[in-house]
């Protein structure tokens, strides 16, 4: 047909100049461009989330604490429950450069000895200059399974000799505070994800099926989630966690205290779900797709859930904080995590009352890790926010 | 002539991540008191920014670089250029609302929604006209009847969600009316509203300008509403204006390729020429990154000759009757200008030059 | 607007009596009752109770009932009697126990509530109105430190650098010659002397969440076509952020002071507990882990109570603030 | 005096593709937390109307008429509340609403939508292949090379650059994203579709592009359009017949031309007249409506445009105005429309 041929010949081309136009750029960039215009959701996202440092400084701290924390056993140099009886409150060891005469040299520390001023009656601990001991990069020391799985005595760090190296001190019980906070990093990093996971299930569904249904559906999930949000979270959190039986071991305790947070958790989740499930509902590629006939579900799983899925991960990394911080609370209340588990929240117990503070106060050490995982996870969430929705300017 | 604005070769640029965003490249025009200038173009054609640039409310990151916004106070006094003046001074808010006012396209976004239209007419006229609260009421009250605001005693306490899109526009235009401005600008005044509401307002504005005798700048991209309510008309392209003459003249007989094309472009009601409209290829293309020298509409001209509409801007020359700016009808071309694009905008470079 | 705040104020009750189910079912979760760990307790110093005995104190403490039962009777006293029951751990009636340390509770609470906005407000005003700025920068890297230290963990460390550099341990409201000692001047100067600290503690966390919330809306207003038309009508800048942006930005804060406090008070129970001072905190914890079931229950369910009446307040502050949604309601 | 007809002959008039009957979607109005039905807005009110195939049926009105309402009522993307629609499927007309949505679904490829939004119309995370070719895939086609090959050729049919397959929305401009739109209602072969304000957000140089290239498409592929629109020039220039409606109800449904220069309703002759006209030569005496468009949740008694009618009289008070054929293929719902001597456009 005559006409529509000549549309396309005054219509088509503009295509390719325009857009050329559009971005106003010369020839030489279109390869790059064309990366660009053939991007899809999730690599536009990168792009942006890319240009964010601190995100970038989040996912690079975030990813050291956890590569650490799993393999705890390799860069702690001593056991959880390792005792070294005559450093019993021992602060933090120095680690010298240069020896008594003025000489620099290779890391060592002094061992230690404890003796007791007669005025204070306080254990003082000084420095026992008679011999070094070389701090030693991997050597071996107790025998540990990395990863559960591996059977090694490789430690990164150690000390030549029999004296311990206490990098962050010694608790009470003269254990190694260092070693014992990457072992506690494990429990308390991973039951963000452990209870961010329940939490997600529980509020994508309900949270989903209440924005899908709607009617009666909607009205009882919505008035479980007011009920349920009106409870003032630290107080349930006690109340329920208080239900845990003390005799329960570091595994099932875990997986309780996991199922705490998620109860508070999913209610927020689900209120989000919802809310943009019915905003998602409006949009005309919906409309536009029921009308080709397709099916519920399938718009569901093609347009609903992709669409809505970078707003859960962002709610997601900015959950798992939220939980981190409970794990620690009730730890360090008693009433989570206990011993001989270890956490941070469990590790910071032992800094409950000014007199352990103010006598050993490398032990709030364990809080700083806390609240580097929750600013890396801020900073990491905010990033994906900005990222999150790349069409908007 | 009595001019009360005269823009002279004004450039506003948008310093973006992605580079300079020259929205307006060398616009000038005039206006007269008690007509009406229109300003026709596409979406990103800088005709939003024109107005705004004259207000100096150019949002950041966007700067005027150079150019004279002149505003003949009296017709005696002498001009004030108005992109001299601090941006955030009290010299361009003596003028803002009090001499020079603007109505905005949404009404419903422009108006405070926490406030009762009252509130925000009564702050105008307390800012300009009187110090009295009550007295600026009353006044108040009496432009909310002048535009046609039935009822005005008690619709003045209401809130904009409580009236009309129509009502609101009104509130609007009452407001920006409230200190006998010798300049209104209109940007998109009738964009969001019913085509039977527009006639009200159109009808409104023209009658207001009988009574007031301001000069109005319209500023649309309907053409039908340009024709009903403009005297001059300025087609605005990539930055530029294209062509300048009187409506009838621009209508009637349109010499630039993008106004003929434009007015072809769209369906006349009661004139159902043939069954296709005329198009033009293409879409207005964002002003970033643009090569020094070329005439914008080149990519998209039928007509366009190589080796000139893209290699030279053409300048815009009065023949026939009114002004075009391209190579069909003049060989003249824009004289360069060298703007020192390190984001100081004019008004810096004044008061460096005047050290 | 009446109907619709006995229609808002209706919702309420059923709201109430299913919390208070659910706070019952939690605090009967824990296996065992109070009893048989008082027994235990004092089998282990020695005592030893004959059957009898065990039946005499079940009966007395009303354990011979069914769970329904218990509800009813503590719900009815509560609605009836305002009776909250009885405390198995301080021998005395949980009111009792409440009388004395609820008004501090609100009272800290509320003063933290005065320390957010009188820090917060300013901060995000400067900050939203000076974005990308060095204040800006600064304020909102404190403000993720902020919401990133968990509140307990910065009373310990503050706790600890005021002991480390005055010797001074900052523990509870009152020094310690005041805290038995009936009200007086002397009694409330030392309280402002020792209420500060918390105050400030319990407040950071707050302050850096307002921080956020507040700089985004207005940032979000700043943008609005409103502000232009204010602009263009040669309003000065200061004038015309107070009455616009500001003025609607700070709807939600106003509006929010229902669920706020609420907030602050729960949020205080773990600081409480570190600094030991006399508020329903440490109570509620003592008696979780007593399994003293009506203290508990009753201190968890005054503070939903405090939040449903505080969501309750705020929407109607909100509908009062913002006319858009007084003329919704309407409609 | 008798309008010419728009529809050319007699035959065609037996080629009926749609017909709606009474047609009503009323949207409940819910107060309280027990959601105790207080009133309705009534979307759509008893509204019948045709298409015939190959024609183009403009539906105008002003915000809040209902027209976006009748036009996704019609796809049943919408459940209406009440009334019939029946459209021919392989050459039976069958009632659309007594069919469930399962039985309805494989017949939904008939009848297509085009948006006005070419933002939110198109999912931003698919590329063109896959958005205009979910259609097809939905429709059964399994083999990707076919979906890629008609892909391919619906991109050139509605002016697109074949090699821009895999591109995403993000990379287009309005007027092309609207050629997506096309492209996707196209795949499955429809019969009707239905244009919702498809061009009211493009500038008007590309709004005639898309004008164009609709019109093209309908000669080619026998189409049959419901162009909504509030633009009258638009819908002038695009379409056979036209239907006015004001709160939910037609007034006033012809054939354009002879509509336009002769309307039977008074509201048609305002909205006509208020249209500003691109001649800057002819200032015209206009109709200004008074008043403001009524609330189609409470509806004035009679008439629902009495209020704002210059020609008023008793009786549109009290008695709503039958929908009537005032001529031939001229319908109107006014009780004066026959004495009523009413200006259009010259």
């Amino acid at each position: 047909m005559a006409t529509v041929k000549e549309s396309k010949i005054d219509e088509g081309t503009l295509a390719s100049a325009d857009e050329k136009l559009l971005a106003g750029v010369d020839e030489s960039r279109e390869p790059e461009l064309e990366k660009w215009f053939t991007a899809s959701q999730g690599q536009l996202i990168w792009w942006r989330f890319k240009k964010h440092k601190m995100a970038l400084i989040g996912i690079a701290v975030l990813a050291l604490l956890y590569f650490v924390s799993m393999f705890a056993e390799f860069f702690g140099p001593y056991g959880t429950t390792q005792r070294f009886a005559a450093y019993e409150n021992a602060p933090p060891t120095r680690i010298r450069f240069r020896t008594e005469e003025g000489r620099f040299r290779s890391p060592f520390i002094y061992g230690l000895t404890r003796t007791v001023d007669r005025a204070t009656f306080r254990q003082v601990f000084t420095d026992d200059t008679s011999v070094m001991y070389d701090v030693k990069f991997f050597t071996r020391g107790e025998q540990g399974k990395i990863l559960w799985l591996i059977p090694s005595n490789l430690k990164f760090i150690g000390v030549d000799g029999d004296v311990p190296l206490l990098i962050f001190g010694a608790d009470r019980l003269g254990r190694d505070l260092f070693s014992r906070t990457l072992h506690g990093s494990r429990l308390s990093l991973f039951i963000g994800f452990g209870g961010v996971f329940l939490s997600f299930v529980l509020g994508t569904l309900l949270g989903g099926l209440s924005g899908y249904f709607g009617g009666v559906v909607d009205d009882v999930i919505q008035r479980m989630i007011d009920v349920l949000l009106s409870i003032p979270t630290i107080p349930l959190w006690m109340a329920l966690a208080a239900a845990i039986p003390r005799h329960w071991g570091v595994t099932q305790t875990y997986f309780a205290i996991t199922l705490v947070l998620a109860v508070v958790g999913w209610a927020g989740l689900a209120r989000i779900v919802r809310g943009k499930l019915l905003a998602l509902r409006e949009e005309d590629f919906v409309l536009a797709a029921r009308i080709f006939g397709s099916r519920q579900l399938y718009i569901i799983r093609r347009h609903l859930l992709p669409n809505f899925m970078s707003y859960l991960i962002v709610h997601i990394t900015l959950a798992i904080p939220a939980t981190i911080l409970g794990e620690t609370s009730l730890s360090f209340l008693g009433l989570g995590l206990q011993p001989p588990a270890v956490s941070w929240g469990v590790l910071l117990r032992d800094a409950q009352n000014i007199t352990a503070i103010a006598q050993r106060p490398w032990q709030l050490i364990p809080g700083a890790f806390v609240v580097i995982a929750v600013l890396m996870f801020s900073f990491l969430g905010d990033g994906l926010r900005d990222a999150a929705d790349p069409y908007k300017s | 002539m009595a001019n009360i604005l005269e823009v002279k070769d004004l450039r506003t640029f948008f310093f973006l991540e992605e580079g300079t965003l020259k929205a307006l490249d060398g616009v000038s025009f005039s206006l007269e008191r008690n007509k009406t200038l229109g300003i026709i173009g596409e979406s990103g054609c800088g005709k939003s920014v024109t107005a705004q640039s004259i207000l100096r409310i150019v949002p950041h990151p966007g700067r005027i670089m150079s150019g004279e916004i002149l505003f003949h106070k009296t017709d005696s006094g002498e001009p004030v250029d108005l992109a001299t003046y601090d941006p955030f001074g009290s010299g361009i808010r003596d003028i803002r609302g009090a001499e020079i006012s603007m109505i905005f396209q949404e009404p419903m976004t422009s108006l405070s929604p926490v406030h009762t239209i009252g509130n925000q007419i009564i702050e105008t006229i307390l800012l300009h006209r009187t110090p009295d609260k009550i007295e600026a009421r009353e006044i108040a009250i009496e432009m909310l009847a002048k535009v046609g605001i039935s009822n005005p005693k008690q619709r003045i306490d209401e809130y904009p969600y409580q009236l009309s899109g129509g009502m609101r526009q009104r509130a609007m235009i009452a407001m920006a009316l409230s200190c006998n401005p010798a300049i209104l600008i209109a940007d998109e005044p009738t964009t969001a509203l019913d085509v039977t509401v527009q006639a009200q307002i159109l009808e409104l504005m023209r009658s207001l300008q009988d009574q007031f005798g301001m000069g109005i700048i319209c500023i649309t991209h309907n053409l039908g509403v340009i024709a009903e309510i403009a005297d001059t008309v300025a087609v605005m392209y990539l930055g530029r204006i294209v062509e300048h003459g009187t409506a009838e003249e621009v209508f009637n007989n349109p010499m630039h390729p993008y106004t003929r094309r434009l007015l072809m472009s769209i369906p006349k009601l009661g004139k159902k020429a043939g069954t296709r409209l005329a198009t033009i290829k293409g879409t207005v293309p964002i002003p970033l990154n643009r090569p020094p020298r070329e005439c914008g509409f080149f990519t998209r001209c039928p007509e366009a000759m190589a080796g000139k509409c893209n290699v030279k801007t053409p300048a815009l020359v009065e023949t026939h009757g009114h002004s075009v700016r391209c190579f069909l009808h003049s060989d003249e071309e824009e004289p360069m200008v060298e703007i020192d694009e390190s984001r100081k905008g004019r008004r810096q470079m004044l008061k460096e030059t005047a050290k | 607007m009446l109907a619709y705040i006995v229609r808002r104020f209706l919702i309420i009750i059923p709201l109430l009596v299913l919390i208070s189910i659910i706070v019952f079912i939690v605090i009967q979760l824990p296996p065992g009752d109070y009893l048989t760990t008082y027994i235990s307790s004092l089998r282990a110093s020695g005592v030893e109770l004959d059957e009898r005995e065990i039946e005499g104190l079940i009966r007395q403490y009303g354990l011979d009932r069914s769970v329904t039962e218990q509800y009813f009777i503590w719900v009815g006293g509560i609605v009836l009697r305002g009776n909250f029951g009885w405390s198995f751990q301080w021998q005395r009636s949980v009111n009792d126990v409440l009388a004395s340390r609820l008004p501090m509770t609100l009272a800290v609470g509320l003063a933290s509530l005065f320390f957010v906005w009188l820090m917060a407000i300013p901060i995000a005003i400067i900050s939203a109105t000076r974005q990308y700025s060095l204040f800006d920068y600064v304020f909102t890297f404190i403000g993720f430190i902020g919401l990133a230290m968990p509140p307990f963990l910065l009373a310990l460390v503050v706790l600890w650098i005021v002991y480390s550099t005055t010797g001074v341990a900052i523990t509870g409201l009152f020094s310690r010659e005041f805290a038995e000692a009936p009200w007086s001047f002397a009694k409330v100067l030392d309280l402002m002397r020792n209420a500060w600290v918390p105050v400030v503690i319990i407040g950071i966390a707050g302050t850096a969440g307002l921080i956020r919330v507040l700089r985004a809306t207005l940032l979000d207003e700043l943008r609005k076509q409103y502000v232009v038309t204010a602009r263009a009508k040669g309003l000065a800048e200061n004038k015309l952020l107070f009455k616009y942006p500001i003025r609607i930005a700070m709807n939600p804060v106003f509006s929010t002071i229902g669920w706020i406090l609420p907030g602050l008070i729960s949020g205080q129970v773990i600081v409480a507990i570190v600094l030991n001072l006399q508020t329903v905190g440490p109570a509620l914890m003592r008696a979780t882990l007593a399994q003293d079931m009506y203290l508990a229950g009753s201190i968890v369910l005054i503070l939903a109570f405090l939040t449903v009446i505080g969501t309750f307040i705020s929407d109607l502050l909100l509908a009062w603030l913002d006319p858009r949604i007084r003329y919704e309601r309407k409609n | 005096m008798k309008t010419k007809k728009a529809i050319p002959d007699e035959g065609l008039r037996g080629d009926r593709l749609l017909e709606v009957e009474n047609l009503r979607k009323w949207f409940p109005i819910e107060k309280g937390f027990i959601r105790r039905v207080v009133g309705h807005v009534r979307a759509v009110d008893d509204v019948s109307f045709y298409l015939n195939r190959g024609e183009t049926l403009g539906l105008v009105g002003e915000s809040g008429c209902g027209k976006t309402t009748l036009g996704r009522c019609v796809l049943r993307g919408i459940e209406p509340t009440e009334g019939t629609i029946k459209f021919r499927f392989n050459g039976e007309l069958t009632d659309v609403t007594a069919l469930k949505e399962s039985e309805f679904r494989p017949k939904r490829r008939d009848m297509q939508m085009i948006f006005q939004d070419p933002f939110s119309s198109l999912d931003p995370r698919m590329s063109v292949l896959d958005i205009v070719g979910e259609p097809l895939k939905v429709n059964g086609v399994t083999s990707r090379s076919e979906i890629e090959d008609r892909v391919k050729h619906l991109m050139d049919i509605v002016g697109l650059e074949v090699k821009h397959l895999k591109r995403f929305p993000h990379a287009f401009s309005g007027g092309q994203r609207q050629r997506i739109g096309i492209a996707r209602a196209l795949s499955t072969n429809p019969k009707l579709i239905v244009c919702d304000e498809a061009v009211s957000a493009l500038d008007v140089s590309v709004q005639a592009q898309i004008l164009n290239l609709l019109q093209d498409l309908q000669e080619e592929f026998d189409l049959t359009y419901l162009f909504v629109a509030h633009d009258l020039s638009v819908v002038e220039h695009i379409s056979t017949r036209v239907s006015v409606m004001y709160v939910g109800k037609m007034v006033e449904m012809g054939a354009t031309e002879a509509m336009f220069k002769n309307p039977r309703h008074p509201y048609t002759e305002a909205l006509l007249s208020a249209v500003p006209n691109p001649d800057p030569g002819r200032k015209m005496s206009r109709i200004v409506l008074r008043g403001e468009v009524a609330n189609p949740a409470n509806l004035p008694s009679g008439c629902p445009f009495h209020p704002r009618c210059a020609y008023a009289k008793d009786i549109c008070r009290e008695v709503v105005p039958e929908w009537r054929e005032v001529d031939p293929d001229h319908f109107a719902a006014c009780h004066f429309s026959s004495e009523l001597d009413l200006v259009g456009i010259e």
